[in-house]
Formats: C-alpha cells, structure tokens, sequence
C-alpha cells in the first residue's frame, strides 16, 4: 500500500516538498514506514533519527500499526514558542 | 479557547476575555521574537505549524490546565508565519481565584506547549542565513547557506 | 518604573512599555477584585496606601527584582480608591531575555509586595457591611457595623 | 517633645482620625511611643499588638530612637495587592 508521509520544517525544505509517498508491505508499522521513508530519501536519515511520528495528528511509537487511510507525519524537535 | 493565528496577537482583547469577576489573578505570558540570540541579529522569526495537529495538542494542553487547576479562563493562541523584534509569537493568558494556580498553570503552559507542540520556527538572521530551529539535532554537517530573502527554500540546521 | 494610581490601570499601555527587542518573554500579572470570597459577595475593594513609604518600598522591590533576575523591563502599579469586580487592583510587568526570569520575577514581586507594602483594602460587602482586611488580626470582638455607603468612618476587623 | 504617629486603614478608622499626636520624655525610642499611643488612645490596643512600626517612610523596630522631626506611622497587618 502506499503511505503519504507529511513533513515539515527542515525535513520539508531538504526534500523541497511537503511529503513523500512510500510502499510499504501490508501489513505495517510506522516503524516498516520510516525504514521506507530513510531508503526513499536518504537526505533525511539525521533528521528522522531526531524525529517522533504522528499517526491521525498524534504521536505515535513506531510499533503502532498503519493502513493506508492513515494520515502520517514526521514531526522534527518542535521549537513553537 | 486556543487559536493559531497569522495575525498580531491582541492582547487586549485577550485579556477582556480571561477578566472575571470571580478572579483574583490573572497572569499573561508573552513569548516575544529576541532580536539577539548567541550575539546574532535575528530579523525576525518564521513560525509553521502542523495545523491539525497543533490545534488538538493546545486543546489537550488546556483541558490539562484545567484539571489540574482552578482555572476560570484560559486561552492559548499561537501566531503563524513572520514575527518581528518585540512581537509576541505566543500568548497564554489564564485566570483563577488565587495567584498560585495562574502562575503555576501559566508556566506549566508555555512549559509543555514548547516541548510538544508541533510548532517550529525558523530564524532570518541579518547575515542572510536562515536556519530552521530543532532543539537537539547536532550542528550541520554542511555550512549554513547563505540565500537571498525571496528564495527561502535551502535551510541549514542548528 | 513604579505607581500608585486612583484610575483604571492601563494594561496595554504598560505591556508597550514593557516590550522590548532584547526580550524573549513578558509577563504580566493582574490582582483583580474577586466578587465573591468565602461565599461572601463584594462590590467593590477600596484600597489605601501610605502614599510616601509604599512608592519608596515598591521601588526598592523593583530595584531588588532588577538585581536578581536578568530583567528588560520591570513595572509595578498599584491602584488606589475603588476597585469594581474584574477590575485590577494591581498589575506587575517583566520583560526579560528568557521566560524563566520572568516568572520567577513576577511572582517574587507580587508576593513581597502582598507581605510588605503599606496598602491596606477594605470590602465592601453586598450586605452593607464594611471591613479593613488586616491578615493576622484575630475576628474582632465586636460585631461589624452595618453602615450606609455614604458613611463609612466605621468599621470592623477581620 | 511632641511625636505625631500616623494612622491608616482600621486604626484611623477606630479612631476617626488620621494620626495621634503623643508626649514623650527625650530621649525616645518607638517603644516609648508605642507605650504613649497605648495610652492615649486604648482602643487602637488589640491594633497595636498586631501592627509593625514605620520611621521615616521605613520599617524600624522598637529599639530605634526618635526624635520630633522623626515622621512616625503605625502600620496595621498589609494587605495590599
């Protein structure tokens, strides 16, 4: 299935795009979606060894299950404030 | 109430709405843009938000707030987008009968909103650098570019 | 900067005040007349100071929070006379660099201020009474005096 | 000598005035004064018994002397803020 993975702050301006789609087997972890994402775009891979994942806009462990309607996003260390 | 915001924050109007008249304290914070930070000038800071995301998160952050004290109002918004020197970038206003819970849930706010909440900024430096903060990644290991104000889309970390 | 006022504290005034471009945090704190006390309702607070010793200890507290934190900007009002429910009584405003100063400072100043400052309130209760809040004093033997509002030379103790 | 003891808040209240003017034998500290308001005006005793001492616009303890010049004030528990 296909996982669209929403990024942003630097993880967004190193790719130059707003997410990044990947295949993973069914069925998967976020954890099997990061290793796709660091194999897709390999630019990230210091960022995401930083970054949480959210799944549905809330943090998630990487053991959490995903389907293809989930909305996914890598959330670099925040600095709001 | 929580609000993200690309508007300046009005704090008057602010605190019109956390006054009560079964409060006896209300405390105001304001996260301001620093125009020095390390002896670098900032010109001002960008904020961007995963929206849907940092909405829920405020709302959780303020039912917290709520149960953990005596709080008669309290109102988190958060600005979006460029903010200049001495404008506020966050404020958190809460009222409550006693002094201590507004301080303590004020504080215990900005505290968790700074830690969790999917809010970053980016810092336009005089020099032309600009550089997205995320607190813990380790320095770059390629030099910060240098790019002109319209371009926007190179970033270096901190 | 420290006052004592008889009028309404203009609380956008002092955060333009305290703004400033070296500061990454303000905060503000509000007294404000709570309605109700003890399930007692209250019309209004009036407050008297002695004019002369209070402004100098206020800005003793402000040249003493200017010493211990990293403060911007520091002001301290306190008003006089009448004060209606929701309306301040007092208002405290640091600026500083980073947040936890801010904090810190404000509530160091409004508790020395409470502990040590020559102001003294008086309730008006909704029932007519009157009384000079004086922590510490034992109730008052006598029963308090049911006065008009136009009287007001007597009172009794808490 | 004359001392003048200001008076604020349930103490000018007690007495329907906003100072008690007193007589005491030079030299004088506030403890003197104290014993001569005690005296001249009994009501203000309980007031007393719980109030602090200003001299000059400051905090002063009983122990300090005072002279006619001195501006002297009885401040009642605060309550202020």
């Amino acid at each position: 299935m296909k996982v669209r993975v929403q990024l942003f702050a630097a993880a967004k301006e190193l790719l130059g795009q707003d997410s990044v789609t990947v295949e993973v087997r069914e069925p998967a972890t976020l954890g099997d979606v990061r290793v796709a994402v660091e194999a897709a775009a390999p630019a990230l891979a210091r960022t995401i060894a930083h970054s949480l994942w959210a799944l549905g806009a809330q943090y998630a462990t990487e053991e959490t299950p995903v389907t293809g309607e989930c909305e996914v996003a890598l959330i670099p260390p925040v600095s709001g404030g | 109430m929580i609000q993200l915001t690309e508007h300046t924050i009005e704090t008057e109007r602010l605190l019109e709405r956390v006054r009560n008249r079964a409060a006896g304290a209300v405390v105001l914070f304001l996260g301001t843009t620093r125009e020095v930070t390390a002896g670098r000038q900032t010109v001002s800071l960008h904020y961007e938000a995963y929206r849907e995301m940092a909405e829920k998160h405020l709302a959780e952050l303020e039912a917290d707030a709520r149960r953990r004290w005596a709080l008669l109002e309290c109102e988190i918004i958060h600005r979006l987008g460029e903010v200049p020197p001495a404008e506020a970038s966050v404020a958190i206003a809460v009222s409550s009968p006693h002094r201590a819970e507004a301080f303590a849930a004020g504080q215990w706010l900005i505290d968790s909103l700074k830690r969790d909440v999917p809010i970053w900024k980016r810092e336009q430096w005089a020099d032309g650098n600009r550089e997205w903060v995320h607190p813990g990644l380790a320095e770059a290991p390629t030099p910060s570019c240098n790019v002109d104000e319209a371009v926007g889309e190179i970033t270096s970390e901190r």
